[in-house]
C-alpha cells in the first residue's frame, strides 16, 4: 500500500492527495478481492481432480476443457438453489454466520506478502493480525449452528468451537519459534528474514530442526483451524451430516465454503511465509523481474501446501473428538514449547552444525518420548490366531 | 448327537410334568423337533443350555408359524426354536410350542433372558403373528410402525386396500382399487371395458 | 416409542442434560433407512435404541403367495450385495426339505460364486468402514474397483450383476464356461496383490489404529448369547464358523482356516474379514484347480411344479455376514411354502448394537453399527 | 509400535502412486465416461423381457399360455388371448403387457417357456419421463425379431434356433407318412357355426412359424385321418403315437387313442361334442384348451389322465383354458361324481 502511494507520487505527483490515497487503498482490495476467490474457485477444481485421480476417477471434465468452467457452473448452481431457512431458525443469526464466515478469512490476505515487496498492508504485527482475525471465523461456525436449530448442527457447532480454541495455542506458540528467530511480528520481515542464502533456499526455516517442527504443528494446527479432514469433525458427514451448515443451503452454504476454503488457503499462504521462504526462491531478489518470479514462487509454494493438504484428505481417516482434543494438548502442546526450547537452545549454541544436530536428535526423541508417553499401551498391530 | 427319542426321554425325565412331543419334519431334512406345553417349555430350554450334554449355548432361529383350523382342529400359532450348540458344535435341537389364535390366549414365554438372541426375534414374531412373550424385556413392534393393529403374517390377514397400485391394475387388483378409491390409470379401465 | 432413560451418571458438580439424537433413517452413514434414537450426554451416549423396518417389504409373506421357485430372485434382493450366497441357503434349505442331491460340478461352481461373494462383501464393508471413518472414499473406490471385476463376472456367467438369481435346486442355472472360469482364476490370482496395497493403505494407520481399537467391544460371551454369527462372532472369539461345523457344500474337503480375533472391537472385526479375504482367496484357488466336468443341475429336478413333500426343516450357511437360515415349511399340496422364515444374519446381529455403543462417542456408533456389516434389505425384509 | 506417523506416511504413498498412476494406467480407473464410453455387455447380461417373432411380426412365437404370466414372481405379465369372434383361441396373445416397473430381470419367464417366445433384452437404457403408462410395455413394444435376439445374444439365439430347427425337423418326419393321407374329411361338427372351409387345416393368418406349421398340419391330419372315414392308413396313429409320448415324458405311457378334439381352433362346444362319448378322461381332455403348453405340468392328454387317474386334484391348472376350462372340468368330475 505504501509503495503504491510512493510509487504515486514519484510517477503522478500531480494527483490531488485524496485521490492518491483512495488508489492506493483500491488497488491492493481490488486485488485482494479478485485474486483470491477466484484461487478458492480454482482450488475447489483443484481438490475435486486431485481427489479423483487419488481415488482413480477423472474428477470434474464435463463443463469445459478439462472442467475448468465447473467452478463457475458450481458457483450458477448455488446461486439459483432454493435458500431454505428452517422455520423454528432464528433468521437473523441464521442470515448473519455465513457473512460473518467470510469477512476474516478476507481480512487474512491483508498482510501476506505475496511477492518481494507485494504485501497489501505491511502491519507491523501481522502475526497476531493473523491470530486475531483467523479466530473470529468461529463466532460464524457457532453462530450458524446454534441459529439452525437442529440438533446436529449445534454438535457440529459445539464440537468447532472446542476444536477451533485448543488448537489455536499450538499454533500460536509454532509460529512463537519464528518471531523468536526473526525478532518481529511483521510477515514481510519475517519473509525477508528468508532470503540469502543458497538459491535464495536453504535459509528457509523448515530446513532448520525447529523449523521443520514448527511447520509441521503448524500445519497440523492450521488444518484443525480450517476444519480439513483429519480434523474436519465440525463437519464430519459421516457422524453429523454436515456439521454447523447442515441447514445451510444455496448461496448461503456457498459463503460458508468460500469462508473455510479462503482461510484454509490463507493459512497455507501463512505457513509458506513463515516456514517455507515465502515469496523466496531461486531468482526472487532479480531486479525488475524479481516481484514477478517471487510471486510466482510464493503461488505456487502455497499451492504445494495446499495440495498436501487435498492429499492427507484423500488419504487419511477422520480423528475422534476426543483424541483431536487430547492430540492438541498432550502431543502439540508440549511439543511446540519444547521446540521454543528448542529454537532458544538453537540460537544460543556456538556451532550452527552442531546446533542443528543437536536440537534434531533433541526433538526426535521429544517427539518419541512424547509418543510413547501419550499411548495408552493397548493400540497396537495384533497377531491373529485361527481355527481349523 | 443322540437319537431325538433319547433326547425327549432325557428331558421328561429332567423336567417333571413336561408333555414332550416328537414332531417329524420332512424326510430328507431330519430335524424332528420337540413340541413342549407351554408350562414347560422354559425349564426345557434351560435344560438344554445348562445341562453338560447338550450345552445348546446359541439360540439360531425364532419364528412362528401360523396353522389355520382345519377340519375340526383348531388352530394354532407354533413357535419354533432352533437351538445348536456353539461349544460342542452340535444341534439343532428344534423346540416347538403351541399357543392358541386368539390374540388373548396367545402367550408362550420368552426365552430371551436364556438367550439374548432371541431378543429381536421374539419381537419380531410378536409383530408379525401376535404372540406375546411372557417375559420378555422389551415387547415392542419391530418392522411394522408403532401404530400399525394388524399382524400381517397371520394367514387369515386382509391386506388394506390402500397400497400404490401398479400401473397396469387389472383383474382382482383391479376391483379393489376401485373398492379402495384408489387412483386408476384410466387406459386400465378403457381395457377393462374391452 | 423410545423409553425415557433413567439417569445413572454420577451426580457431579455440573448438571448437564442429555440430547437426544435420531440418527436416521436419512443419514449419511446408517446404510440405508435405519435410524438410531440416541441419548447423548455430551458427545457420549447414554442411551441407544435401533429402530428398524423402513425397508419392510414383508418378504416372508410375499414368498408364502409364490412357487418355491419364485422366491429365488426375492432373495437377491435379501442383502443385495451377497446375492449369490443368499442363493444358496436359499436352494440348500429346499434341497434339504425335498432330499435332492447336487451334482458335483455344480458344488464346485456353488463354491466358487459364494467365495467371490464373501470377498466383494467383505472388500466393500472395509471400504464403507473406511467412509464412516471419514476417510473420503479412497479405500470405498479403491475396493469398488474390485468389486467391479467380480461382478462383471457375475454378469458374464449369471447375466445381472447383483441381482444373480443363479441357483436353482439342485444346482445352478447356467453352467461355469471356460472363459467365466479363467476371468475367475485372473481375479482370484490377482486379488491378494490389491488386498496388499489396500492393507498397506489402511492396517498401519494409526488414525484407524487409534479409532477402531478398544471401541464397540463385544465379549465372547455375550456374542454366544447374543446369537451373533459370522465375522463378528469371529472377531470376538468365537470359534463357530458354519463352513467347518455343518460341512456343507464342498467344504468339508477344501482346505481353510477361520480367523479367531480376541479383543471383539472394530479393529478385530475389520482385520478378521482382511484374513478371511485371504483364505477366501485360499479357498478359491484350491476349487479352481479341479473343476470337475459333469452336470451343473440335478436332472431330476423340475423347473416347474416344483414340489416339496410334506414338513418343515432349517437349512443355513455361512454367508459372509453371518448365519443365513431359511426355516421352511410345506404343506400337503408342496406347490408352495407354507411358511418360509429367513433368518437374516445381520438383522440378529444388531440385538447388542446398544450394548456396543453404550459410552462410547456419537463418531463411534458410527464405526460400530459399519463394522456390524449390515443391509437393509436383509434387517427389514 | 514404531514411529508415530509411519503408518500414516505408508498410507500416503499408496495414495500418491495412485494418483500418478492414474494418469498411466488404464487399468488403475474406477470409471467409464458413461455416454460417450460404453462397457461392452456380456451376451449373458440381462434387462427386460421381449417377445421373439420370427420374419415379421404376425408370426410370434408366443401363443398366449400364460405361463409366463402364472410364473412370473412379481406378476408384471398380464396376457389376455386373442380370441376370433366365435370365441375360439386365435393361439396368439391379444394383450401382452410387461410393466417393466414392477419386473425385476430374473428371467424366469424365460426359463419357463416352452415356446421359446421369450427371452431376455440387454438394453439398459429405459428411463421414461412418465411413472405409470410409459413403463408398461405393450405387445407392439415387446415383439423384437429373431435377427435382433440373434445380433443381441448370438450364441443363445443359434442354439435356440438350432433346437427349433430340429423340433420341426423331427415333427415334419414324423408327420410326414401321415401328409401323404388324403386330406381332411374331418369330422366337421354339425353343431358347429361353419368355420373357414377346411378347419383342420390351419388357417393362413394363424400365428405359426413355418415350422411350426408344419408340424401342425401333420399332426392334425394325421389326427383328423384316424378320426375321419376309413381312407386313412392305419400307421398314421401309429405314427402319432410316439410324438405324444415324447411331448409328455412323465406321464404314464398314454393310451394311443385318437383325439379329434385336439384342436386349439375349435371352441369348447365342439371340443366337448367330438368327445361326447368318449370315456372320462377324453372328455376331460377336450376340456383343455389343446395348447399342449405344458402349463400344467403335463400336455393336454397327461393332464386328463392324470386328473382322471386321481393323481392331480387341481382343476385349475389350464392357463390357456381360463375359467372355461376350469368350470368344464368342474363340472365333468361332478358328472362322474368324483369331487
Amino acid at each position: 500500500m505504501e509503495t503504491i502511494y510512493q510509487l504515486l507520487q514519484t510517477w503522478l505527483p500531480n494527483l490531488p492527495e485524496p485521490i492518491m490515497r483512495l488508489i492506493s487503498f483500491a488497488v491492493p482490495i481490488l486485488f485482494v478481492i479478485s485474486v483470491f476467490p477466484g484461487i478458492f474457485a480454482y482450488t475447489t477444481l483443484i481438490e475435486r481432480k486431485a481427489l479423483g485421480r487419488i481415488q482413480n476417477r477423472l474428477g470434474p471434465n464435463r463443463v469445459g476443457r478439462w472442467g475448468l468452467l465447473q467452478p463457475i457452473a458450481d458457483g450458477m448452481k448455488l446461486l439459483t438453489k432454493e435458500d431454505i431457512v428452517p422455520r423454528k431458525a432464528d433468521k437473523f443469526t441464521h442470515f448473519l454466520a455465513p457473512v460473518i464466515a467470510v469477512i476474516p478469512s478476507v481480512m487474512l490476505f491483508a498482510v501476506l506478502p505475496v511477492g518481494s515487496g507485494l504485501i497489501p498492508v505491511n502491519l507491523n504485527i501481522g502475526i497476531l493480525f493473523v491470530f486475531a482475525i483467523s479466530t473470529g471465523s468461529v463466532l460464524a461456525l457457532f453462530m450458524g449452528g446454534w441459529a439452525s436449530r437442529n440438533k446436529f448442527s449445534l454438535l457440529g457447532a459445539m464440537r468447532a468451537v472446542a476444536q477451533v480454541v485448543s488448537y489455536e495455542v499450538p499454533m500460536v506458540l509454532a509460529a512463537l519459534v519464528v518471531v523468536m528467530a526473526t525478532g518481529s511480528l511483521s510477515l514481510l520481515t519475517i519473509a525477508q528474514a528468508q532470503s540469502g542464502g543458497f538459491l535464495n533456499i536453504s535459509n528457509w526455516f523448515v530446513f532448520q530442526p525447529w523449523g521443520f517442527v514448527g511447520f509441521v504443528l503448524f500445519m497440523i494446527g492450521a488444518m484443525a483451524e480450517s476444519a480439513r479432514t483429519p480434523f474436519d469433525i465440525p463437519e464430519a458427514e459421516s457422524e453429523i451430516i454436515a456439521g454447523y451448515h447442515t441447514e445451510y443451503s444455496g448461496f448461503k452454504f456457498a459463503l460458508f465454503q468460500l469462508g473455510e476454503y479462503l482461510a484454509s488457503i490463507a493459512l497455507a499462504g501463512v505457513t509458506v511465509t513463515m516456514f517455507l521462504g515465502g515469496y523466496n526462491g531461486p531468482g526472487s531478489h532479480l531486479p525488475y523481474v524479481g516481484w514477478l518470479i517471487s510471486m510466482g514462487w510464493f503461488f505456487s509454494k502455497m499451492m504445494g501446501v495446499i495440495f498436501i493438504v487435498i492429499w492427507i484428505r484423500g488419504t487419511w481417516p477422520r480423528v475422534r473428538v476426543d483424541q483431536l482434543m487430547s492430540f492438541a494438548w498432550k502431543m502439540l502442546l508440549p511439543m511446540s514449547i519444547i521446540n521454543i526450547f528448542a529454537a532458544a537452545l538453537y540460537h544460543f549454541m556456538p556451532s550452527k552444525f552442531l546446533a542443528w544436530v543437536v536440537t534434531a536428535v533433541g526433538l526426535l526423541i521429544c517427539w518419541w518420548g512424547l509418543a510413547k508417553l501419550n499411548s495408552d499401551g493397548e493400540i497396537k498391530k495384533r497377531t491373529y490366531r485361527y481355527a481349523n | 448327537m443322540e437319537a431325538i427319542e433319547t433326547i425327549r426321554d432325557a428331558v421328561v425325565e429332567a423336567v417333571s410334568g413336561a408333555q414332550v412331543e416328537i414332531i417329524p419334519s420332512t424326510p430328507a431334512a431330519a430335524q424332528p423337533a420337540l413340541l413342549v406345553d407351554r408350562e414347560h417349555v422354559f425349564a426345557v430350554a434351560q435344560l438344554f443350555k445348562e445341562d453338560a450334554r447338550w450345552q445348546m449355548d446359541f439360540c439360531s432361529c425364532v419364528t412362528a408359524v401360523d396353522y389355520l383350523p382345519k377340519d375340526d382342529k383348531p388352530g394354532h400359532i407354533e413357535v419354533v426354536y432352533h437351538l445348536y450348540s456353539v461349544a460342542r458344535k452340535q444341534g439343532p435341537v428344534v423346540l416347538k410350542v403351541r399357543a392358541p389364535r386368539e390374540l388373548e390366549q396367545c402367550r408362550v414365554p420368552s426365552l430371551t433372558p436364556l438367550w439374548r438372541g432371541c431378543e429381536f426375534q421374539e419381537r419380531e414374531a410378536y409383530d408379525l403373528y401376535g404372540v406375546t412373550f411372557a417375559g420378555h424385556p422389551d415387547l415392542r413392534r419391530i418392522l411394522m410402525w408403532d401404530e400399525f393393529t394388524d399382524f400381517p403374517m397371520r394367514k387369515d390377514y386382509e391386506p388394506p386396500a390402500d397400497y400404490e397400485w401398479e400401473p397396469t391394475p387389472h383383474d382382482s387388483t383391479l376391483d379393489r382399487a376401485k373398492v379402495a378409491g384408489g387412483v386408476v390409470p384410466p387406459t386400465a379401465l378403457e381395457e377393462k371395458k374391452k | 416409542m423410545i423409553q425415557p432413560v433413567a439417569d445413572t451418571r454420577p451426580k457431579g458438580l455440573i448438571e448437564t442434560e442429555t440430547l437426544e439424537v435420531s440418527i436416521g433413517p436419512q443419514h449419511p452413514s446408517t446404510h440405508g433407512v435405519f435410524r438410531m434414537n440416541a441419548t447423548l450426554d455430551g458427545e457420549t451416549v447414554v442411551a441407544l435404541k435401533p429402530v428398524m423396518g423402513y425397508l419392510h417389504r414383508n418378504h416372508e409373506q410375499l414368498a408364502e403367495r409364490m412357487t418355491w421357485l419364485g422366491s429365488m430372485p426375492y432373495t437377491d434382493r435379501l442383502d443385495y450385495f451377497n446375492s449369490m450366497a443368499n442363493n444358496w441357503a436359499y436352494a440348500l434349505s429346499v434341497e434339504k426339505l425335498a432330499g435332492i442331491k447336487v451334482p458335483e460340478r455344480a458344488e464346485y461352481i456353488r463354491v466358487i460364486m459364494t467365495e467371490l461373494t464373501r470377498l466383494l462383501n467383505h472388500i466393500c464393508l472395509v471400504g464403507f468402514l473406511l467412509q464412516d471413518l471419514g476417510a473420503w472414499g479412497t479405500p470405498l473406490l479403491y475396493a469398488f474397483r474390485e468389486r467391479e471385476k467380480i461382478l462383471d463376472l457375475f454378469e458374464t456367467v449369471s447375466g445381472s450383476r447383483m441381482m444373480c438369481n443363479y441357483f436353482r435346486f439342485g444346482g445352478v442355472r447356467v453352467d461355469l464356461d471356460d472363459k467365466s472360469l479363467a476371468l475367475a482364476r485372473e481375479i482370484t490370482s490377482k486379488f491378494p496383490k490389491f488386498l496388499d496395497e489396500f492393507e498397506k493403505l489402511l492396517s498401519g494407520n494409526e488414525v484407524l489404529l487409534a479409532r477402531t481399537q478398544r471401541v464397540g467391544i463385544l465379549p465372547k460371551e455375550l456374542a454366544i448369547n447374543a446369537s451373533i454369527t459370522g465375522p463378528m462372532a469371529r472377531a470376538s472369539g468365537v470359534e463357530y464358523d458354519i463352513r467347518k461345523v455343518d460341512k456343507y457344500g464342498l467344504y468339508g474337503t477344501l482346505d481353510f482356516r477361520v480367523p479367531l480375533g480376541e479383543v471383539g472391537d472394530v479393529y478385530d472385526r475389520y482385520y478378521v474379514r482382511v484374513l478371511e479375504m485371504r483364505e477366501s482367496v485360499k479357498i478359491l484357488n484350491q476349487v479352481l484347480r479341479d473343476v470337475p466336468a459333469g452336470p451343473f443341475v440335478a436332472p431330476e429336478v423340475k423347473l416347474r411344479n416344483f414340489k416339496v413333500p410334506a414338513g418343515d426343516g432349517y437349512g443355513r450357511i455361512e454367508t459372509p455376514k453371518g448365519e443365513l437360515g431359511f426355516y421352511l415349511v410345506s404343506d400337503a399340496q408342496g406347490k408352495l411354502p407354507y411358511r418360509y422364515h429367513v433368518r437374516p444374519p445381520s438383522f440378529i446381529n444388531l440385538t447388542i448394537l446398544e450394548d456396543m455403543c453404550l459410552d462410547h462417542k456419537v463418531a463411534d456408533v458410527v464405526i460400530i453399527l459399519g463394522s456390524v456389516d449390515i443391509v437393509l434389505g436383509e434387517v427389514d425384509r | 509400535m514404531g514411529f508415530l506417523g509411519k503408518g500414516l506416511f505408508q498410507g500416503m504413498a499408496v495414495t500418491a502412486r495412485n494418483f500418478v498412476g492414474s494418469y498411466f494406467d488404464k487399468e488403475r480407473m474406477v470409471t467409464v465416461q458413461y455416454p460417450e464410453e460404453r462397457v461392452q455387455v456380456p451376451e449373458n447380461s440381462r434387462t427386460f423381457p421381449f417377445l421373439v417373432f420370427d420374419n415379421t411380426a404376425d408370426h410370434m412365437r408366443c401363443v398366449g399360455c400364460k405361463i409366463c404370466e402364472e410364473e412370473c414372481p412379481p406378476q408384471c405379465i398380464y396376457i389376455v388371448m386373442d380370441r376370433d369372434e366365435n370365441g375360439k383361441p386365435l393361439q396368439r396373445p391379444k394383450v401382452f403387457d410387461i410393466d417393466i416397473s414392477v419386473c425385476m430381470q430374473c428371467q424366469i419367464c424365460v426359463e419357463v417357456c416352452p415356446f421359446e417366445a421369450i427371452k431376455m433384452d440387454n438394453n439398459y437404457e429405459k428411463s421414461q419421463y412418465d411413472r405409470f403408462d410409459d413403463l408398461v410395455e405393450r405387445l407392439p413394444d415387446l415383439l423384437k425379431s429373431n435377427e435382433y435376439y440373434n445380433h443381441i445374444k448370438p450364441a443363445e439365439a443359434s442354439a435356440v434356433d438350432a433346437k427349433l430347427k430340429a423340433e420341426a425337423d423331427k415333427k415334419a418326419k414324423k408327420a410326414a407318412p401321415a401328409k401323404a393321407a388324403p386330406k381332411p374329411a374331418a369330422p366337421k361338427p354339425a353343431a358347429a357355426p361353419a368355420p373357414v372351409a377346411g378347419r383342420l387345416v390351419i388357417p393362413e393368418d394363424a400365428p405359426f412359424t413355418p415350422e411350426q406349421r408344419a408340424w401342425l398340419a401333420g399332426f392334425l391330419s394325421s389326427a383328423g385321418a384316424v378320426a375321419g372315414p376309413a381312407t386313412a392308413p392305419v400307421e398314421s396313429a401309429a405314427v402319432e403315437l410316439p410324438a405324444v409320448e415324447e411331448a409328455a415324458p412323465d406321464t404314464e405311457a398314454a393310451p394311443a387313442v385318437d383325439t379329434p378334439w385336439h384342436d386349439p381352433g375349435l371352441a369348447m362346444p365342439q371340443r366337448m361334442d367330438l368327445a361326447k362319448e368318449r370315456p372320462l378322461a377324453d372328455k376331460l381332455m377336450a376340456a383343455m384348451a389343446q395348447t399342449d403348453c405344458h402349463a400344467c405340468g403335463y400336455d393336454c392328454r397327461g393332464y386328463a389322465d392324470a386328473i382322471a387317474g386321481g393323481a392331480e386334484s387341481d382343476l385349475s391348472l389350464c392357463l390357456p383354458g381360463e375359467g372355461e376350462t376350469a368350470g368344464m372340468l368342474e363340472q365333468l368330475m361332478k358328472e362322474a361324481g368324483k369331487v
